[in-house]
């Protein structure tokens, strides 16, 4: 954990899929900071929701998400990250460790794309955290997602403070 | 100057980057509705230097200009 | 995910430290249910803590958590864990997976005692059933922990409900 | 009647059992008093059947009785 409380700019960008493996060596290295009591991990997986598709002559086709892929304007998305993280160990000071990691690229349904990850002392501290993380990189990140359906469809993808998972509600 | 475009807006317009002449806020605006197609009923935002802008400005010409869709993050 | 909803007494007690491996296997399972969008997890981790330890003529020496060694009533605990499943679901009706592991034997400080895993289609769902979660496996479940200290001394812990950690506070 | 204890409880009593001769909760609580050193400064709940009873009530002689230290789980 030598990055712990670094508020240097950090890449939060994985090419394809989070591995569910990436989460347990995150989880393993925190073994040795013995001052944390808690965990807590928020996880966004792209979510095989039904919509609108192909319009007929009737009405419209209803069609399935197979994939969202992900690109972000990166230099803005790690500025406004920084600043997030900084704001974070500020408003939670027990806070230890916080680690973020989104997708860029094709995520398949079923897929993690969204991991943010945070250690404290006590577990208040960290899920208070997490939610409010979660809730500014969705609102504040310049980052883009095309849902691209079974029927090779796709359509734009954007998040409303209402939507809470890794798809529109 | 070149202005960075992302996600559906790279879409309407076939790229990732436009090369435009504009001194302001305003005349960006003009620009892009006059050159890419169903600008007008796109929702985006105009990011100077990486900061979202919503007043008019004057460009000095170096700025770093992004137009951004909707965010779809997490 | 053969066992979804399914409310039936589950074992939730490992013996030993959790695995971080277990927490992957257990994200890894997941990726056939596209209808999830949110995974919320919370981990106890014991914690190092300093206590006040042996008396001398003058004043009590310090010591430290070393581990805590977990015993329960397993019976009413699993029969308590079960309520609580169906009250959870009965509450956030959403939520399509609640996984609980609890340590059982001694737990070094540093590892992982306690996993609480929800997954729902959206976040605020699987948000609110860990933490309602946690709160109710801690103050119901007849589990028992006895904090050794690195001087070989120890002393029962006892939860209340201003503890956050796996700790005493 | 073969009372469980655990914990600390269990540590005073020597043992994670004990036999007991109780009617009551009221002469449970005695028969404790009586048989484990120091039993009166421990904070304890007692369970019947695996669920806490808080009154008083009278035994079958079949019941799962145990004597429960505070909890600390998580």
């Amino acid at each position: 954990m030598s990055e712990t409380k670094a508020h240097k700019v950090k890449d939060i960008f994985v090419e394809g899929p989070i591995p569910p493996n990436l989460i347990a060596t995150s989880i393993a290295k925190h073994a040795t900071r013995t001052d944390i009591g808690a965990h807590e991990i928020f996880l966004g997986q792209v979510r095989a929701d039904v919509r609108d598709g192909r319009l007929t002559a009737d009405n419209r086709l209803p069609t399935t998400v197979a994939a969202i892929e992900y690109t972000t304007y990166r230099d803005m998305a790690l500025e406004r990250m920084t600043s997030i993280r900084e704001e974070a160990f500020t408003r939670w000071p027990s806070m230890t460790c916080l680690h973020v990691h989104h997708s860029l690229g094709t995520i398949k349904a079923g897929e993690l794309c969204f991991m943010v990850f945070a250690s404290a002392p006590h577990r208040q501290g960290a899920r208070e955290a997490v939610a409010w993380v979660v809730d500014r990189i969705k609102t504040e990140l310049p980052i883009f997602g095309k849902e691209i359906y079974i029927d090779d469809t796709h359509q734009w993808k954007h998040n409303d403070l209402r939507d809470s998972g890794s798809s529109p509600a | 100057m070149r202005v960075l475009l992302f996600g559906v807006i790279a879409e309407k317009a076939g790229s990732e980057s436009i090369e435009v002449n504009a001194t302001s806020m305003a005349s960006l605006r003009e620009t892009l509705r006059s050159r890419i197609d169903g600008f007008d009923a796109l929702s985006y935002a105009i990011a100077v230097n990486r900061r979202i802008v919503k007043d008019d400005m004057t460009f000095a010409g170096s700025e770093e200009i992004a137009v951004l869709p909707p965010f779809a993050g997490g």
